[in-house]
């Protein structure tokens, strides 16, 4: 005997449909995709590149602007110093992409075709490039020129590279003969002043664009609004937001760059922001982007050296990172105490734990690669040196029933790769030494760097990209007190400030070479900070498809879009 | 006939005077937001009447006409909105502490449905003993001794073996001995029994009330059994009230209300019950639609809207509940009409 | 009474209990212990930099007038300035909810369809090999964690078809880069919701719709099975139960259809639970979100609030807390009236 | 004939083991004849009311027998063809009209729903039509049409649910109990309207209750169900008049009436069977006053004693036809 009820329910949901359902959720979008062009080529446009390569490269990463804004008046972190100004923006003089030579004589024009040195070393004129205009068609001149370094100087704005680096007391006054000619008056002499061109902050701004009294900020759905440049490569075409982050920047290529059709080589590059290092690593693995950059895991740059579809850049790298002891809080005012701290670091095992050996040991603040570099650290303490950290640190009377109580900070939000697995290693070597004890303690960006500003940690993890090439550049911003505000680490010795002061005005190599000696050594007995890693690209990621081509990356750490370019396949 | 002490005078264990329950009607959301005024169901609607001690008092009425409501009233399960329910002459709802209490133990009911008033995972026997326990009436040993007692007397063979089932291993008819021996373990006076057989087959149904009936006379009980089945108010009652829309229409002895029944509802009643008699055509009174509802109960006369005799003064003028002959009253115009 | 009444009275009631949610959202962010400042820049401070912030922040005021700001503020749809960079959160919270809006729509049907015809598909397989293991499939779907269920999806329908040279669905995103729909104009207005399927379509653009549909299809599948457990669960049992009831039996007895029977009568009246699991389970959805976002890089509101509790942001977190009340509000509201809507036993 | 059963067995197929609701019932129905099956809670009567038109519900099954109306099998129909036989041949009236409507459906949806599952050309006018007819002859206010069901009263929906069975002209009616959850004068008012429509149509009915005082208003012929079994079939007042079944004979001495002058507290002392355990003799037997050595073990069989008087009894063995 059948029985219908069954039967009958059966009928009216069967597997079959259940099942269907399921394929259909799942297969609809691998369906779509036939019937779209495939993912990240756009909508293809006739008039503009050559036919070999492709008109959009999408570039995916975990990078996003500290404020909000991208005016070289105030930001210069990495993004949008090093990545985003470059592109939008152009210098008066540059270094030659891929440039190993760092020297004033490797300078290639810009915006400037010549440029002359008075020989006291005050004086520098720049001729400019006739007929640019900026990207909404008003005309580049000297004024633009003088009214954005004179506009910097005068905002002098605290969060800013002006302040920063003290701009405002290197450069007396800008003079403009005629349009094409621009005259700086240094206060004294200035031996990286032509590097310091290159850095995003002296690029000059559209007068018609920024204020000169305020700092252009973030507009939703006026990304041209946010650029103030208007004479790089490429213009801010779209700027999206979405919560408190970026989410999308696309950039099309500006006409009006005086290296163009030369550059950019790809007419539309778009940013696609990711908010975790896991993500960006799967976008690369699915092909969501054509290019990832910054930061990815170790483990992830393995899992990528193994996939054939992609390639995985490594360079020289001048991107230091080294741990702040803050004098305000005691017992960091000790000298005995920071000198232990220093002997007692071991950084083979934090670069083979954490950074799978990828990164370099760095034994100074200047570092390996550039001009004047001295391992001063390795000299006077060498590396876990537990038996110098206890002397020292006895000294200061600390031994193992009186344990030195240190916070170690880092930031926990992805800003610095591997923060959290480098302060575990760190406190593992400092607590080898049985006379030290370490609170690990962690915050997210933003607020680091507010507690920094603050002085309120005892010993953090900072990483440092350079502003322009230059071992000024490295110690400057550490050691002399003038420059070092920004770090409030209560550091500041006379002897130090003056030797740097005497760098900053040698004319002649030999000079500066022995000048920098005695900067890293005092550095090394006074250890304000001691140097822990140095990396290039390889630490920060930088991974494409095999397709991609034209990236360099050179000891500038600068991010060139617009030199990269992907073959149609 | 009514039993009649000392003087002729009737000696009432559990009274009613004017007794009546409003439930406040929940509003909806709207009507609370609205502000509408609120509205009562009158369970209970000035109801007088008294259960006199030693005899059985049938409550007999559809369902929704209050008669549970009432026997909750005089068991204190509910306070009356307004009148008052006594027992032995006190005032009920001024019960305090060891007051209180006693009359809890005087007073007890048994429910509708067996299964729903028995936690499933407690044994029988010791569902008949918590009671004991609840009250504090002697050592554990003792009250089991009690319980298992009950439980031989109530029928429930034998008792050693059913103390340690569990609810779901009985019948229905097992299952209601058990809630008969719990209300009874605690000696009361005064029992309500609310549709005591309702749920049970036609062949268990006489064993319960037969078994009820002894053990009222065995233990000098004052019984309420509110039904709807006149046939077990005809049978098990001495005295027999006749409720419709939370009033009294009728009432009187056994007697006088089947076999002279005044009322029409009464009469209506008791002619709607089928006949297990295929070859005796009765005439039946048939009476239209369905009981109104008690929270706008009909004015005047509450069973003007279905009364096949009904007529003017029925629709304006309440009708008082009056003695037609002794000890049997009756709420009808129709008998003041000569 | 009327729907319409109704939903305006029920509409009208919620606004009290918004007032009390964002009164305590207040009070907890001020009174329990721990200043949020002095959290926000950890253990040693520079008192001037916390008075500065607080200034900021309007947290120098006494209590009872920080209490009128917020409230004042609420009414203008202020929700207060981020701690960490200084924006109004507001803003910020618009431009992200559109993205989780749009995940937790479509997770939503792919949660309903998934776990209702499943639920439905057990209960008339009652006690069946196809009953248990739809079962298995509900209690193991509810107790994979989120993340690890979208992590497994991207890698299957993602990652390794690209390694093997043929991209199938896209791993992160909600849409090709640079190609978010504008909406479209319409009437001289210009519609634009947010919802890139909405937008795509808005504007008319097949291509559009059907990459964001394609960005879709993993988040929306992994949030969509995770809550598919529950849905199973409470569809079987309520159609079990209904389908067991005599209005079942007697109408077959009438000889209606099966597919009658078991839809108009079996699902239509098992479907009033599952409503109110699905108000229920719009919270979970929410906290689903978060987890969801980040595997996939929605950046959606999950994301924000993500963040913001990394950075122990307190304005944005007080913020997303009051419109995820908010929503939760209007989702409960949403569920009455559907009640009331499908259940004529509902007195309104 | 309009029905004929013959040896039908249902059984429950339970964790317990099969529970033999239904054992070899065998009867048959005329037109326009109300046969009244009358038994205790258990005894498998609704079992096999539902039977008739393959209702029984999961894990119940039809293990023998044959269901023929109108000559034609019930039992062996395929889906398709046992719909159009529901509602339209043989409808069904439940005990408890409270929970026998969708909740969520107006009274009138229920008949244009279930007239159009059978007359898919008749418009939903032409059905709306009907249903008022229809119900304006049972007593249903023509408004209530638009009601839900939990607007309606207990006999209302009584009503509605018989009108609903009556809708497409049934052969015959199936009712369950159609009274025992109405108070007495609803009860009386839906077994007036019950005898109304036996008068007025051609209408069999096989009622189903265990109330001896309603199958005794409204009953033709009786029969009587103990324990899965049919085991007495007799004309109404034949079994009231001269029982044979001593079950039958106990049963009416302890059903209440109200016209009685006195009370009888006869009760049947014992239970009935375990359905589940296997049977050997009569299943009476341990109730039963008058059982001897050969009903314990061997079963007695229904047979005709009397023209037209059929038991299940070894008393009567001899008295055989």
């Amino acid at each position: 005997m059948r029985n219908s009820t069954k039967t009958g329910i059966s009928k009216a949901i069967s597997t079959v449909q259940v099942v269907i359902i399921l394929v259909i959720i799942v297969l609809a979008g691998a369906v779509a995709y036939y019937y779209y062009p495939s993912s990240g080529t756009g909508t293809t446009s006739p008039t503009t590149t050559t036919a070999q390569y492709k008109d959009t490269i999408v570039i995916g990463s975990t990078d996003s602007l500290e404020c909000a804004c991208t005016d070289p008046a105030r930001a210069y972190d990495y993004f949008s110093g090093s990545w985003l100004s470059i592109n939008l923006g152009a210098p008066l003089i540059d270094f030659a992409p891929g440039t190993t030579d760092t020297s004033p004589t490797a300078m290639k024009p810009a915006l400037a075709t010549s440029w002359s040195i008075s020989s006291d070393g005050l004086t520098y004129t720049f001729i400019l490039r006739s007929g640019l205009k900026f990207d909404d068609g008003h005309p580049f001149n000297s004024t633009a020129v003088k009214f954005s370094v004179d506009r910097g100087i005068a905002l002098n704005d605290p969060d800013g590279p002006f302040a920063g680096i003290g701009i405002g007391s290197i450069i007396d006054h800008v003079d403009t003969p005629n349009s094409t000619a621009v005259v700086f008056h240094l206060k004294s002499t200035f031996a990286p002043f032509l590097g310091l061109l290159t850095f995003s902050a002296m690029y000059p701004v559209d007068p018609w664009r920024v204020s000169a009294n305020s700092v252009l900020n973030f507009s939703s759905g006026h990304p041209e609004s946010g650029n103030p440049f208007g004479l790089g490569p490429y213009n801010l075409t779209e700027w999206t937001r979405q919560g408190n982050v970026e989410s999308e920047m696309k950039f099309d290529a500006n006409p009006n760059y005086w290296n163009y059709p030369a550059f950019p080589k790809t007419q539309h590059i778009i940013i696609r922001f990711f908010t975790d290092a896991t993500a960006l690593a799967a976008a690369v693995s699915a092909g969501d982007v054509d290019f990832g950059y910054r930061q990815f895991t170790s483990s992830d740059i393995g899992s990528f050296q193994s996939n054939a579809g992609l390639k995985v850049y490594s360079s020289p790298g001048a991107f230091i990172q080294y741990l702040v002891l803050n004098q305000h809080i005691a017992p960091m005012n000790n000298t005995s105490v920071r000198q232990g701290i220093a002997a007692a670091l071991n950084r083979t095992d934090l670069i083979n734990t954490v950074f799978l050996g990828t990164a370099t040991p760095l034994y100074s603040q200047v570092p390996l690669g550039m001009a004047y570099h001295s391992d001063v650290f390795k000299t006077a303490y060498g590396d876990t040196n537990i038996a110098q950290a206890q002397q020292l640190l006895g000294d200061a009377g600390y031994n193992s029933t009186n344990k030195l109580t240190v916070d170690l900070w880092y930031e926990s939000s992805g800003h610095y790769p591997q923060s959290g697995d480098q302060a575990v290693v760190l406190k593992r070597s400092l607590e080898a030494t049985g006379v030290i004890s370490v609170n690990l303690q962690h915050t997210d960006w933003g607020t680091y760097r507010a507690q920094r500003r603050a002085g309120s940690m005892q010993m953090f993890i900072m990483g440092w990209y350079p502003d322009f090439i230059d071992p000024f550049d490295y110690t400057q911003p550490f050691f002399q007190a003038s420059g070092s505000s920004w770090l409030n680490d209560g550091y500041n010795n006379t002897a130090m400030n003056d030797l740097i002061g005497q760098a900053i005005g040698s004319t002649s190599q030999s000079q500066a070479s022995s000048l920098y000696q005695q900067i890293q050594d005092l550095s090394a007995v006074d250890v304000p900070m001691v140097p822990l890693y140095q990396g290039g690209a390889n630490c920060c990621g930088v991974v494409a498809k095999t397709s991609v081509g034209g990236i360099f990356l050179d000891v500038t750490l600068i991010f060139r879009m617009y030199t990269i370019t992907e073959t149609v396949t | 006939m009514s039993p009649v002490c000392g003087e002729g005078k009737v000696t009432y264990l559990v009274e009613a005077k004017r007794l009546k329950k409003y439930f406040p009607v929940r509003r909806s959301l709207l009507e609370g937001v609205l502000g509408k005024r609120e509205r009562f169901l009158r369970a209970v609607d000035d109801v007088t009447i008294g259960v006199e001690k030693g005899t059985v008092l049938a409550l007999v009425g559809e369902s929704g006409s209050g008669k549970t409501t009432f026997g909750k009233l005089t068991l204190r399960v509910h306070l009356p909105s307004s009148g008052s329910v006594t027992f032995n002459g006190k005032e009920v709802a001024s019960f305090k502490d060891k007051d209180l209490e006693s009359f809890r133990r005087s007073a007890q009911m048994v429910y509708q449905d067996p299964t729903a008033a028995l936690n499933p995972r407690i044994t029988i026997g010791e569902a008949i003993r918590q009671p004991l326990e609840f009250n504090r009436l002697g050592s554990v040993s003792d009250q089991k001794e009690r319980a298992l007692k009950i439980m031989e007397r109530v029928g429930l063979l034998p008792a050693e073996e059913f103390y340690s089932r569990f609810p779901h291993e009985l019948s229905g008819g097992q299952r209601q001995r058990v809630v008969i021996a719990r209300a009874l373990v605690l000696d009361p006076v005064y029992l309500v029994a609310d549709e005591p057989v309702a749920m049970l087959d036609v062949s268990v149904r006489a064993q319960i009330l037969k078994l009820i009936l002894e053990l009222k006379q065995e233990l000098d009980l004052t019984m309420l059994i509110i039904t709807h089945d006149l046939a077990i108010a005809k049978y098990f009652s001495d005295n027999v009230a006749i409720m419709y829309l939370g009033q009294i229409v009728e009432r009187g002895s056994r007697q006088d209300t089947f076999v002279n029944p005044m009322h029409p509802y009464t009469k209506a009643l008791i002619s709607s019950v089928p006949v297990p008699d295929p070859e005796r055509k009765r005439e039946r009174l048939m009476v239209p639609g369905d009981i109104p509802s008690a929270i706008n109960p009909p004015p005047a006369c509450r069973f003007h809207t279905r009364c096949p005799f009904v007529f003017e003064r029925c629709r304006v003028d309440e009708p008082a509940l009056v003695e037609r002959s002794p000890g049997h009253f009756v709420a009808c115009h129709l008998y003041d009409k000569k | 009474m009327g729907l319409k009444a109704y939903v305006a009275t029920r509409a009208i009631l919620t606004v009290p209990m918004l007032v009390i949610l964002t009164t305590i959202v207040f009070l907890i962010v001020r009174v329990l212990p721990g200043d949020p400042v002095l959290l926000h820049f950890g253990k040693q401070v520079n008192p001037q930099a916390v008075e500065q912030v607080r200034h900021i922040l309007g947290m120098d005021k006494p209590i009872h007038l920080q209490y009128l700001d917020y409230m004042a503020g609420l009414l203008r749809g202020n929700l207060g300035i981020a701690f960490s960079n200084y924006q109004p959160v507001s803003e910020q919270i618009f431009s992200a909810f559109p993205a989780t809006l749009e995940l937790t729509l479509y997770s939503i049907i792919v949660a309903v369809l998934v776990g209702v015809l499943l639920g439905a598909r057990a209960s008339s397989k009652y006690a069946s090999v196809g009953d248990t293991s739809i079962r298995a499939f509900g209690i193991v779907s509810y107790a994979i964690p989120v993340f690890f269920l979208g992590l497994i999806l991207q890698y299957l329908f993602a990652i390794y078809p690209n390694e093997l040279g043929h991209s199938l669905l896209p791993a992160t995103g909600r849409i090709s880069a640079g190609d978010a729909p504008q909406g479209g104009e319409f009437f001289g207005v210009h519609l634009q919701t947010g919802l890139y399927t909405v937008d795509a379509l808005l504007g008319g653009s097949l291509s559009q719709f059907l990459d964001a549909a394609r960005h879709l299809v993993l988040p929306s599948l992994t949030l969509g099975i995770a809550l598919s457990g529950v849905f199973i669960r409470i569809t079987r049992s309520n159609m079990v139960d209904v389908l067991g009831q005599d209005f079942v039996t007697a109408a077959r007895g009438r000889g209606l259809k099966e597919r009658t029977v078991l839809y108009s009568y079996g699902l239509r009246n098992a479907l009033l639970p599952i409503l109110t699991v699905l108000g229920l389970q719009f919270a979970a959805l929410l906290g689903g979100a978060i987890l969801t976002e980040t595997t996939f890089a929605w950046g959606g509101l999950g994301t924000y609030l993500y963040r913001s509790i990394e950075g122990y942001d307190y304005t944005a977190i007080q913020g997303a807390v009051i419109f995820f009340g908010l929503l939760v509000a209007l989702v409960s509201l949403v569920i009455d009236v559907l009640y009331a809507y499908l259940d004529p036993r509902i007195k309104y | 004939m309009s029905l004929e059963v013959s040896h039908l067995s249902v059984s429950y197929f339970t964790q317990k083991g099969e529970l033999r609701a239904v054992r070899d019932a065998s009867f048959s129905l005329a037109k326009r004849e109300t046969l009244g099956l009358v038994g205790e809670s258990g005894c498998g009567k609704t079992t096999l009311g539902f039977a008739l038109a393959r209702l029984v519900p999961r894990p119940g099954k039809v293990v023998r027998g044959s269901v023929k109306l109108d000559g034609k099998e019930i039992l062996t129909l395929g889906d398709k063809e046992l719909r159009k036989i529901r509602g339209r041949e043989i409808a069904m009236v439940f005990q408890d009209p409270t929970t026998s409507l969708n909740p969520v459906k107006r009274v009138k949806d229920h008949f244009v729903e279930a007239i159009r599952a059978h007359q898919p050309e008749t418009s939903k006018e032409e059905a709306v039509a009907k249903c008022r007819q229809i119900l304006s002859d049972l007593g249903v206010p023509e408004d209530r049409m638009k009601d839900y069901p939990h607007q309606l009263s207990g006999g209302l929906k009584q009503r509605v649910m018989i009108g609903l069975a009556l809708a497409l002209d049934p052969k015959v009616l199936v009712a369950d109990e159609p009274t025992t959850s109405l108070d007495v004068i609803i009860e009386a008012q839906i077994l007036d309207l019950i005898g109304r429509l036996k008068a007025k149509t051609d209408l069999s009915m096989l009622l189903v209750t265990h109330n001896l005082g309603v199958v005794a208003e409204v009953a033709d012929r009786i029969a009587i169900m103990y324990a899965g079994e049919i085991m007495e079939l007799a004309d109404a007042r034949t079994i009231f008049r001269s029982p044979l079944f001593p079950y039958t004979q106990l049963l009416l001495k302890l059903v209440p009436n109200i016209e009685a002058e006195s009370a009888s507290l006869e009760s049947i002392p014992g239970s009935p069977p375990d359905l589940t355990k296997p049977r050997v003799g009569c299943q009476f037997v341990p109730r039963c006053p008058f059982a001897f050595a050969r009903c314990r073990v061997e079963a007695p069989v229904l047979t005709e004693v009397e023209p037209g008087h059929l038991v299940a009894c070894h008393l009567y063995a001899g008295k055989e036809k």
